[in-house]
């Protein structure tokens, strides 16, 4: 399949009142036409820098690309002026944000906030435009959208207003939708109707999304490739089933086997150790080394690159260099990938 | 299961707040259920459904409009003297969900894991005082290097058993954790549960455990309680729930949650509740039945004899 | 990817083992939260200057009026408006201290050697002939100890007022609150110069008038932090194990609301400054022979032409010191905001 | 709405009976009399004269009469010009303060709020540093320091402006200018504040991911949502040229209701005293009303929400 979109070797920095802290350390990854690519971490572990560097959102004052490309139909974004930039963003690249009860305009009518774009990038007439608004609120499944796009940000809930801003976000039919979090405020069950949502929509319009989330329950519905992030790199990355029925990278095993499912039988969860690491200072060799109990020798010295397990599956452990000795991976890993090679 | 001692019996539990007014909310509407020494009671729902109110109004943050709390037979609520109420602190504990902001950011580690011992002079000496702060620190994994540091020096997990090393501090048989884990990471919320768990088989301690989670709460709890707007409308075990939800709402609860397994993922289906599907009839009695034993479900006459035979099926 | 070809050692491959406990170690120097905010107000370069020329004014304050060597009251009409005059910067002719003026034709005149004047006045004299320069430290020091006076009551009634308010919340807040909003609608400066004409004017009634409708501000800021604070997890946590709200005010809120108190106690200083000021300008400040930096100004403003050193000394200190505390005190600010902090 | 409305003009009326019983009160127990300072009189003469200004009567019926007469809008009479209302007083000296204020008003608001949306989109640049510089400058100078000053160097000195008084539209300059730096100051410093804020916010975000302009970004979005708050301190201000302006029409010895309140304190002349403070204490609390209510309707999260408050 067609890459849509890049990423090469990118490094961001944020300069703050203590020093230098290096968020992105390296990040290579492709977005296939079509597909879903979900980015899993936890919290400062660099997914939301990454894809806010793609729409060139990073506050300009503090962030700096210290290296490296983002290929966006062959164009590198990072070096579009900023009134190029403005034509890619929201008409060929566009984005839905975590919180919804923040990111809609409170002064602005719903309908002028989705006409935005229309009237921006496609030269739509102000009815036109209109009319469009209510298709696209109708099309995101809210009820009397002819009444509803008159109507202000605050007489929405939040599961209504997430709709708004999908509706947003697809108007000009995006080549790219990069969704940060978009279900993470909302309940299990307005989350489950969003997530249907956006892959009933991907469907209609043809999209590639990338999902940022922290969730392996919902990158296991959404995702088609998963790229698990770590200390500000990608540390594994491969379709959705490989990832979770053969992961490669102990951090990877620590995720999977830290999360009880529903019909396991009682006994001690598996818990990562210590803390995630403070990238103001990061660690020589793999960032995640200090909490891994199969770290080796190396691993506090040297960053280990990525190793290719197949085509599409690769993780950055010294593990799995061919002269590194074989491990055992926590019980609930080695099930599953009992069921990987049952699945082959 | 009958047979074990009620630690907690909560009894037609009110709290409404705005009493009388027209933004009036029934956080709470009458919810009895009991809590069984030693055991773990999951408390889960929606935004909104009234579980942190619940465990709120339990520990008496706030006073119940109406209802009773019993601990050990004994009224929680109502006017009590000051003995009585140290007495009441010392045997039910809170954990909180935010670890940023459940932890006084003036004030030092040793201080805030000390304050019970102070108020209820626990210790003799200044000596003493530390020595069961640096025993709390590290029966929660941390070490005692930690004890003269300041809150925002740690980070989520670590804050948050810190607010377990302040509720352990009094030595209480009830915990009340509200949500302990939904502002964690991933991988730091085993690292909490696995500590909850620890704890409760060394001291035989009880917990009601709030969560939006519904793994998590399944992997802990012995019991679940589902809350929908205020009631509860389905309560059982943990095992029980997961096999036969007979609640329309607990239904689509569960079938909402996505797994981290892809494979059962692309098969789930999703069940709506629409609340009207009931259709109580004016002057239908509705409340907590037993539909099979130990297993409660909130409905009609009509209802619990459609839940049994579905039960059979 | 990765390259093979390099043979890597294989006893790099031995396993580390990684002590887990060691990532929970924490390095950074343990700092709390003044030490911290210190280091912030350090960082800001105007802060830092203000708080070095207060420290001189203040210092100046007090050892002015001693080092002229003349009394503040001491009257001499012969020696009555002269313009200032430094011994060592007279001979500097574009430096205004050289005790020449220039009159209205334009001609430059020395009016020390026309009065045969010998003395040095710095600041010049006023028109009863009374030194400026000790005046105008005198002044300083009385205007300085109205401020901080009447900034210390604000606090001590705000902060009772506030948190009590805001703590105890229901009726009681709600009583408390219906005062407020009436007082907050009454224009201060009205009460002020009504309660001066009833107190006739000096040091006291100044700051019992300026304290009179100045804590107002000052009550609402705590009792908002305080709705916030008290529904904060740690209180709750505190009020599970059982703490009295004597201890939870005194352990939990205060500390907390150590920062907005001091940000708003030092807002409330230059503004106090300003109102003794005020007063004395429109005619309600101290009485002669006593100065403060208002009656100054007041008094120089009356010959300004003839004379403007009269008015521009004073109002230049006057300036200083407004501009300074308004500087430090928007560095604290900056320093001791919340939002600024996880 | 309406009864949220109806709540807040009866406690503007409460706040302005306090108001008047205060000042009354107060009026009553100042030392001295205030003929003794205007004339020498003899004592017959003087119970003549207390008996012409009610001032024989008990004070309870001095204070009946004094709430009737002001629900009328009658003010009494002033001891300084006799036989001359208060009212009558008042208003031959409303005009030229009215027209100070109003264009200190508006030259305050606006050059603040444009320093301050400069400073915003251009944090950290000159821009903003000399803005921030003006708005210290204006909040610290005390303006009765700054208008003596502008007075002498540009008045006096330069000569650009007429020094004094108040015949026609360039006497008008020096005073506005004097009395419109707090104002500027104050204004400038919460457009930043606001406007900083704003742009920070996830809708900001949201617009520039949906390709909007820097421009469309500061003036479609952002700058609707800051200038709502800005409206909270329109009273403030307002209260703030009050003040001002006592001073500065006393320095430029401009006739308005300033002017005269200094003057009538100098001379004890309390019914001058009493309806001034009246007066500036009935616009206050109208001021912070209308405040009220034009916030609820700029802003639509009040507005449609029916004014739950």
């Amino acid at each position: 399949m067609e890459n849509i979109l890049e990423v090469k070797d990118l490094n961001i920095s944020f300069h703050t009142f203590a020093g230098e802290v290096k968020a992105i350390r390296g990040v290579n990854f492709e977005l296939k036409k079509g597909e879903t690519l979900a980015i899993v971490g936890e919290s400062g572990s660099g997914k939301s820098v990454t894809t806010k560097a793609i729409m060139r959102l990073l506050p300009p004052g503090n962030s700096q690309i210290k290296q490296g490309e983002i290929l966006f139909e062959g164009k590198d974004l990072t070096k579009l002026s900023d009134r190029q930039m403005q034509k890619i963003r929201g008409q060929d690249i566009s984005m839905i944000f975590q919180d919804p009860m923040t990111s809609l305009n409170p002064t602005m009518t719903v309908g002028k906030q989705i006409m935005e774009p229309l009237i921006k990038h496609q030269n739509m007439s102000k009815s036109a435009a209109r009319e469009r608004a209510v298709q696209l609120l109708k099309l995101v499944g809210i009820p009397k959208p002819e009444l509803r796009v008159k109507q202000y940000p605050h007489q929405f809930s939040g599961g209504m207003r997430q709709r708004v801003v999908i509706a947003i976000a697809l108007a000009c039919n995006p080549k790219v939708l990069i969704a940060d979090e978009p279900t993470t405020a909302l309940d299990v069950t307005i989350q489950a109707q969003i997530l249907e949502l956006m892959k009933d929509l991907q469907q209609k319009i043809d999209t590639s999304i990338i999902f940022i989330t922290h969730d392996l329950g919902v990158v296991a519905n959404v995702a088609d490739r998963v790229a698990v992030m770590y200390g500000g790199k990608i540390v594994e990355i491969g379709t959705v089933d490989e990832v979770f029925y053969n992961p490669q990278h102990p951090y990877t095993w620590g995720l999977i086997s830290s999360m009880p499912s529903l019909d396991a039988k009682d006994g001690e969860l598996y818990a990562i150790p210590g803390t995630p690491p403070d990238l103001l200072h990061p660690p020589k060799g793999d960032a995640f080394a200090p909490r891994n109990e199969y770290a080796m020798q190396i691993d506090l010295e040297e960053q280990p690159p990525m190793f290719k397990v197949s085509d599409t599956h690769y993780a950055a452990t010294w593990l799995l260099h061919p002269d590194a000795p074989k491990v055992e991976p926590p019980e609930a890993v080695k099930s599953r990938m009992r069921k990987f090679m049952g699945m082959k | 299961m009958e047979n074990r001692e009620k630690l907690l019996e909560i009894k037609n539990l009110k709290q409404y707040f705005n009493m009388g007014q027209q933004n009036e909310v029934r956080a709470i509407d009458g919810i009895t259920f009991d809590i069984y020494k030693g055991e773990t009671l999951g408390l889960v729902g929606e935004s909104g459904c009234g579980k942190s109110t619940t465990g709120r109004t339990i520990i008496r943050l706030y006073e119940a409009t109406d209802g009773e709390v019993l601990y050990k037979g004994e009224n929680v609520h109502g006017k009590k003297n000051k003995k009585d109420l140290k007495k009441f602190n010392r045997s039910m504990q809170m954990i909180f969900q935010d670890p940023y902001a459940s932890l006084n950011p003036r004030m030092k580690v040793s201080d805030v894991i000390a304050e019970g011992i102070d108020i209820h002079g626990l210790a003799k000496t200044k000596q003493e005082r530390m020595e069961m702060v640096y025993e709390l620190l590290e029966t929660v994994g941390l070490n005692r290097e930690h004890a003269n540091r300041y809150p925002h020096e740690f980070s989520g997990g670590q804050r948050q058993r810190i607010g377990i090393a302040r509720a352990l501090a009094v030595q209480p048989e009830f915990i009340i954790a509200d949500e302990p884990i939904s502002a964690l990471d991933v991988s730091i919320q085993a690292q909490v549960v696995n500590l909850l768990k620890k704890l409760q088989r060394e001291k035989g301690l009880t917990y009601l455990f709030i969560a939006h989670d519904l793994s998590m709460v399944k992997y802990i709890s012995d019991r679940i309680g589902v809350m929908y707007f205020g009631k509860l409308v389905e309560l059982t075990t943990a095992e029980e729930l997961y096999k036969h939800p007979l609640h329309p709402y607990t239904q689509s609860l569960l079938s909402a949650i996505p797994l981290p397994d892809p494979e059962s993922e692309r098969t789930r289906r999703r069940k709506t509740y629409d609340s009207n599907i009931h259709q109580y009839a004016d002057g239908e009695e509705v409340k907590m039945r037993e539909v099979v034993p130990g297993h409660y479900v909130y409905c009609s006459e009509k209802e619990l004899n459609q839940y049994q035979q579905q039960y059979v099926k | 990817m990765a390259d093979f070809e390099a043979k890597i050692p294989n006893d790099r491959f031995r396993p580390a083992g990684v002590d887990s406990t060691k990532s929970e170690e924490i390095n950074k120097p343990s700092l709390t939260f003044w030490q911290d905010a210190w280091m912030r107000v350090r960082k800001n370069k105007g802060a830092v200057v203000s708080l070095i020329v207060l420290a001189l004014l203040i210092i100046m304050a007090f050892t002015g009026p001693l080092i002229s060597g003349k009394e503040f009251d001491t009257q001499n009409v012969s020696h009555n408006n002269l313009p200032p005059k430094i011994q060592g910067l007279e001979n500097i002719s574009w430096l205004p201290f050289d005790g020449i003026k220039t009159n209205k034709a334009g001609k430059e005149i020395d009016t020390y050697e026309i009065n045969n004047v010998n003395e040095y006045y710095w600041f010049g004299t006023d028109a009863l002939g009374r030194d400026l320069f000790t005046r105008v430290w005198k002044g300083t020091q009385i205007s300085l100890y109205i401020a901080f006076l009447a900034a210390v009551i604000d606090m001590i009634i705000g902060v009772a007022y506030g948190s009590i308010s805001g703590y105890y919340g229901g009726r009681l807040d709600n009583v408390m609150q219906r005062i407020t909003e009436i007082l907050v609608g009454i224009p201060t400066m009205i009460v002020v110069i009504l309660m001066i004409l009833v107190l006739q004017p000096g040091i006291i009634s100044i700051t019992v008038a300026l304290t009179i409708t100045g804590w107002v501000g000052m009550a609402r800021v705590v009792r908002a932090q305080t709705l916030k604070l008290k529904e904060q997890e740690f209180v709750l946590a505190s009020k599970t194990l059982g703490n009295s709200d004597g201890k939870i005010i005194s352990k939990h809120l205060l500390p907390n609301l150590a920062g907005v108190i001091i940000i708003n106690t030092m807002f409330t200083i230059p503004n106090a400054v300003f109102f003794e000021a005020f007063l004395s300008f429109i005619g309600l400040g101290l009485q002669d022979p006593y100065a403060s930096l208002g009656t100054l100004i007041d008094e120089g403003f009356k010959v300004l032409r003839l004379h403007p050193h009269e008015m521009i000394i004073p109002a230049v200190i006057i300036s200083i010191i407004m501009i300074t505390f308004n500087m430090l005190a928007d560095g604290l600010r900056d320093a001791l905001d919340p939002k600024m902090r996880d | 709405m309406a009864k949220y409305l109806l709540k807040r003009v009866l406690y503007m009326f409460l706040t302005l009976f306090i108001i008047a019983s205060l000042t009354f009160f107060l009026m009553k127990i100042i030392p001295g009399t205030p003929f003794a300072s205007a004339n020498k009189l003899g004592p017959a003469q003087m119970e003549i004269m207390k008996a012409k200004y009610g001032l024989d009567q008990p004070v309870p019926v001095q204070y009946a009469k004094y709430i009737g007469n002001l629900l009328r809008g009658d003010l009494g009479i002033s001891f300084q010009f006799n036989n001359t209302p208060v009212t009558d007083l008042m208003l031959k000296r409303l005009g030229p303060s009215m027209q100070l204020g109003a264009q200190a008003m508006l030259l305050g608001t606006i050059v603040g709020i444009v320093l301050g949306i400069f400073a915003a989109i251009r944090q950290n640049t000159w821009v903003d540093y000399s803005s921030t510089f003006i708005a210290v400058l204006g909040k610290s100078i005390p303006n009765f320091v700054f208008a003596g000053l502008l007075q002498y160097f540009v008045g006096v000195k330069l000569g650009w402006f007429p020094v004094l008084f108040w015949r026609g539209f360039e006497y008008t300059i020096m005073p506005t200018i004097a009395l419109s730096m707090l104002p500027i100051a104050i204004a400038a410093r919460f457009m930043r504040t606001e406007m900083i804020e704003v742009l920070g916010s996830d809708y900001i975000m949201l617009a520039k991911a949906k390709g909007a302009s820097f421009f469309e970004i500061a003036f479609k979005h952002a700058l609707r949502n800051a200038l709502i708050p800005l409206v909270t301190v329109l009273g403030p201000l307002a209260i703030s040229l009050m003040t001002g302006s006592l001073v500065v029409e006393k320095i430029f010895a401009i006739p308005g209701l300033g002017e005269q309140f200094v003057k009538s304190i100098t001379v004890n002349d309390y019914p001058v005293i009493m309806g001034t403070t009246i007066l500036f204490a009935a616009l206050f609390v109208v001021i912070i009303l209308v405040v009220d209510i034009l916030y609820g309707i700029i802003d639509p999260r009040i507005r449609l929400s029916g004014g739950s408050k």
